[in-house]
């Protein structure tokens, strides 16, 4: 039966098996003016993320006396998208700002910078679906890059349903027509999932299967985002989890 | 509200969180209570639906307008329907008039999304001139009084308000629309009921009250509609939850919203 | 000649008598997290003031040296009209709010509380005519409510012109229809009139008839918010201007 | 302005109200005299109508533009006038560039009130294609200095330029819109006039200058037209006005009101 | 050939030679309020230009600390175009205020008001072509008005090119129907080419040409400058750069 | 920017200031050489046009989106082109995320002027229902780091994405507009070229880095096409140039556009 369930029939329309990622590439340390910087590919998305800080915040009053304070800003460019968007951030873009810096925040050693800020800004140049997760992905690589102590990486992908089957990492075709999307992130090591989110219609059953298979889909992503950090630090397991 | 962050004391959180781990809470209830519920419909006379809906001192007012307008650019011949929440200056001393902020327009999505995805009404008979004109649904929720648990309050204030709208009808003739003096309703098909847990040192919770949601690690939304399908999730805050306290969370939210659609 | 007056055959839209107030009920103490507030059902208007404060004024460069400051802030829900009403404010509500302020501060002991500022909060849920005379009568109470010492209350209700005729407290309709709007405010013990504006044409005999009908109108309102007041703190009519 | 607030001095303020409580003022007037009022009109040559007013130092410039565009929901079938005021930074140290903020708005507000409610033109016969194309009136307000009383300097001015203002005539030809070559006067048929007094430690006077607006407890503005009919008031400032007092401005307002008429 | 240059039969729209400026006039300290100002005349443009400063700059850390900051607004009526404008500041004068600021900063001994600001306004009542010559040319004037010590007057017109002509000073139709605008700003003594915007198509000998003829244009100007202030002042020419 | 005016320390100024002066650079070029360019085109699927300029680490996307949409007032029957910068705040820790400030706003009407005044499409033909309906082209700089010489760079990308963009073509049908399935290259006729020429100290350099603006006393772009007509100039600092330096800049100008259209 596992068998049967990984080598389906049933082709997607871009001919995945149900359970398989778009193609996904991570570069770290391409921004020379950032402090940490990811570049990342995932299905046409393409996104580039920076890291700045840990920085002094301003204005200081908004500064947390014993941690340091994360801020996100999730921002599509103006040709990322068919038709072309507006540049001003809408309020889609302020949710996704705000459910990334949740899904990053269990991550990070907050306590070790009181008063300080991180702000990780990243820029979608085309969007495919997915766009969060893989700012998420990126985000992690990025903090990592700019040598912010991680109590783990997040990792994140989709799954869904698209013609009642059950299906990973929806491409923007999927997200569209399918009949559920839930993204999520998981920090391996840790076991805990830093971001749910859910929309379409799901029974119980099935929902429990979508975060299931995007977990497993965030194991294959942590493998990823090791390799890209590997790449350029050859840090070992250990060191990434104890920088 | 980071502001409140300094707000409740040091000892206050302490004892919040010492009565919580013994399975308790400060106003007595147990961990998989609400407050109760009140739900008064046909609170307004101009808006064409509403309700208003008390959960413990969370109060949370909604209305419903609906006129024309253009549809969505990719579902032409569609009506809209669009939420918008405001968080009034008079629900709470940390409020500040102005701009909705980030938590008022994750609530708006959050009961948009539950709203939508249970497809509540049939969109495809609110189109008028495919590609021009359609009806348009404006769910207004307006936070009267905060504590706590904005979420459920306002996605059963929306359910409510919608249930018992009534939409002008217009009719299309020659090309020009007319409005009718006959009034229908929406026909709602579905009630999307949302349900949210905290959780607080790994002791999961239903319903905050506002000083619960301030001391709170984590937040988790679910909706389901009356076929216990799940329409809507949102999670929220800076700690995570392992797939076990999920599932827990699905499992609770299945029969607290079964419990509060009866309050409908 | 009097009783003519009272008893005229003329009857307005609503059934009403010229010299007629809308029904009128006022609550206070009604918002738990507002230090004080009120609600107000003036005809059809459905009007919530909730008042905080005194508390310090931020940023503080704008704070008074010797007196309280007051900020009123005069709120149209998006559905208290038809057609809905976008949410953000527009010039009218800046002036309400403004001139809603003018009518308040003559009977605060602003004195008294130097450097800080007290915040009126008038959310309109419902708007008939005469919106701003409402939210003051509101507002007075809510006042009251929250302890703020008061030099008098301050009552408020228009008069106006149509059909020839001088009409108290107009509604939505005889606000549209009408000849004249005057809405008044004032202070019954004081003997002075806080708020007035006109809009239309009238003589100014017309005039000084519709702000002399309007102070009748005012004192009849000043009863029922002292009766909302003692209703929950069983105040004399001392206690009221000397709390 | 609140700024302003300390910048007249403690001693200045004492000597202004010490010379009106005498009946007199700082710059010589009587309590009833307005300063010299001198109106220009025809001032601009792209705006299809202006006029600058001096009041003493208070000097108003008002464009007026006239084209087409929607009419307002509920006057489909009428032009559309709308006032609109700005504070030129240039005019007072104490005003700053952005948007409009409450005194401006207030300015524009009352001034097209007198405008509107006297029914300056007959707004029905500004209609091309009822409820889609009407003439709009824009009428913009530009304080170029200030030195007190803006809404009686800026109502004469705005009632000038509409007078003198000349409107391009568009005609409708098969439901289409053409600009013809002629210009037509706005056929002005009403002339309110603003007067403003303020209220000192109980002495009331006209025309205040910014020192004495600075120090005032109580403004009152009375729109009259040449009928001797009211057609706006506006009361401001954080004190009272007895009953009595009120009807003294209007007797005034009646007398100053046809004085300042003379000078358009 | 120097006669034929200046005396061809070529006729402009409005008669004017090639060489020919518009009428220019030029009045200063017509602001009762500003600490220094003046109106200027130049074709149809009507401007008024106020200076204020050198004051204290808000907030305190925008100041710089060995130098006077200008902040310059450049700021069209709505009634000052065909057809109306909104009030709101567009990209065009946003950058025509920047543009304006770099002028006029090399003539002003701006080091010797460490920490302050000068804030000079344009308010164009009225535009013809050209406007941010005029707006130039006044506010040098507004700022001598105000007592501010300069290097030099900045002078400014444009030269450009129609029907295959170089002309000098464009007004609104050769602005518009012209092959190309070169607005120029200089300081005669020293020497000093302050403003340069080209917006068209030239050959650099056109180029060259335009740059050269609009400079001639500002000499003529700078004396108009230079009598305003006399006029009002009777200063001499050694006084202007040395007050 | 101005915070950036702290950052480099004076000693690094006076460091940048002698090495110039001795007629050198602190990256070891000449004056009048550029970094190294390099430019992809075709770098996005969902634009219409796109290319990306590094310039040294100066770093530029620029896309291009081409609809339909309303035509400008005073060209009522030709195609609209519009240029947008952004500076995005992953490019420096000196920019913030926000709405465009002066400089950005500069860099994109810099840019747009070189491309309008170039002519560089016959507008006339882009137009489907005059007055009405004409096809709009959007150019959007996407600053992704900044090291200097925005304006070059984005001039490069901008003219580099406008020469492989595609436009979808649309139809007129009885008054309808109807997209077809085909693409059609814009025609680009003109290959407009800026150079950027800053005065640090007397000394003339071309393509300055984000070191040299910031001790920089003035700045010269001059904009050219390949039949070498100036089609834009822009002056900026705070200092002046003298008549032969603008001349010399002219005459460098026209050297360095020639070689950099050739990296396209």
């Amino acid at each position: 039966m596992s068998s049967r369930k990984k080598k389906t029939k049933f082709k997607r329309y871009d001919g995945r098996e149900t359970n398989e990622l778009r193609p996904i590439k991570i570069e770290s340390g391409v921004l020379p003016n950032a402090d940490g910087s990811a570049y990342i590919e995932m299905g046409r998305n393409k996104i580039l993320v920076g890291v700045f800080g840990p920085r002094e915040m301003h204005p200081k009053r908004f500064a947390k006396p014993n941690m340091a304070s994360i801020r996100c800003r999730y921002h599509m460019a103006p040709f990322s998208t068919d038709p072309r968007r507006s540049p001003a951030p809408s309020r889609r873009d302020n949710e996704i700002s705000m459910v990334m810096r949740y899904a990053l925040e269990p991550a990070i050693f907050l306590e070790r910078y009181p008063k300080s800020v991180i702000d990780i800004y990243a820029e979608i140049l085309e969007a495919d679906g997915g766009t969060r997760t893989a700012c998420i992905n990126a985000a992690t690589v990025a903090l990592v890059d700019a040598g912010i102590p991680m109590r783990d990486l997040v990792a994140s992908c989709a799954a869904g349903k698209m013609d009642e089957k059950i299906i990973l990492d929806l491409g923007d075709y999927e997200d569209k027509e399918g009949q559920a999307d839930v993204p999520v992130a998981y920090m391996p090591k840790l076991g805990k999932v830093t971001l749910l989110q859910m929309d379409g219609i799901l029974s119980t059953d099935e929902l429990e299967q979508c975060i299931s298979l995007a977990i497993d889909g965030c194991m294959q992503i942590y493998e990823i985002q090791r390799e890209a950090l590997k790449k350029k630090y050859g840090l070992t397991e250990e060191e990434v989890e104890e920088k | 509200m980071s502001s409140r962050h300094n707000i409740v004391s040091r000892l206050k959180r302490k004892k919040i969180k010492e009565v919580i781990t013994s399975g308790k809470r400060m106003d007595g209830r147990s961990l998989e209570d609400y407050r109760e519920i009140v739900v008064k419909t046909g609170v307004l006379e101009k808006a064409e639906g509403s309700a208003e809906v008390l959960l413990g001192n969370t109060r949370v007012l909604v209305g419903v307008k609906i006129g024309i307008g253009h549809p969505f650019e990719d579902t032409p011949d569609k009506g809209v329907l669009m939420c918008n929440a405001e968080f009034t200056p008079i629900a709470s001393p940390n409020f500040e008039p102005g701009p909705p902020r980030e938590q008022s327009i994750e609530l708006a999505r959050v009961v948009d999304r539950g709203l939508r995805s249970a497809e509540i009404v049939d969109f495809s008979k609110l189109s008028l001139i495919p590609g021009k004109q359609v009806y348009l649904i404006h769910v207004d929720l307006y936070v009267l009084n905060y504590d706590g648990n904005l979420i459920d309050a306002s996605a059963l204030a929306a359910i409510a308000a919608l249930k018992v709208a009534k939409r002008p009808v217009y009719k299309v003739e020659e090309g020009e629309i007319k409005l009718t003096k006959r009034k229908q309703s929406l026909k709602v098909r579905k009630t999307p009921v949302a349900v949210t847990l905290v959780k607080i040192d790994d002791t999961l919770l239903v319903d905050p009250s506002a000083d619960e949601e301030e001391v709170m690690d984590a937040r988790l939304t679910v909706t389901l509609d009356e076929d216990e399908n799940v329409c809507a999730i949102q999670k929220s805050g800076s700690e995570g939850f392992t797939p076990d306290e999920i599932k827990k969370c699905i499992k609770i939210a299945l029969e607290k919203a079964a419990e509060n659609r009866q309050k409908l």
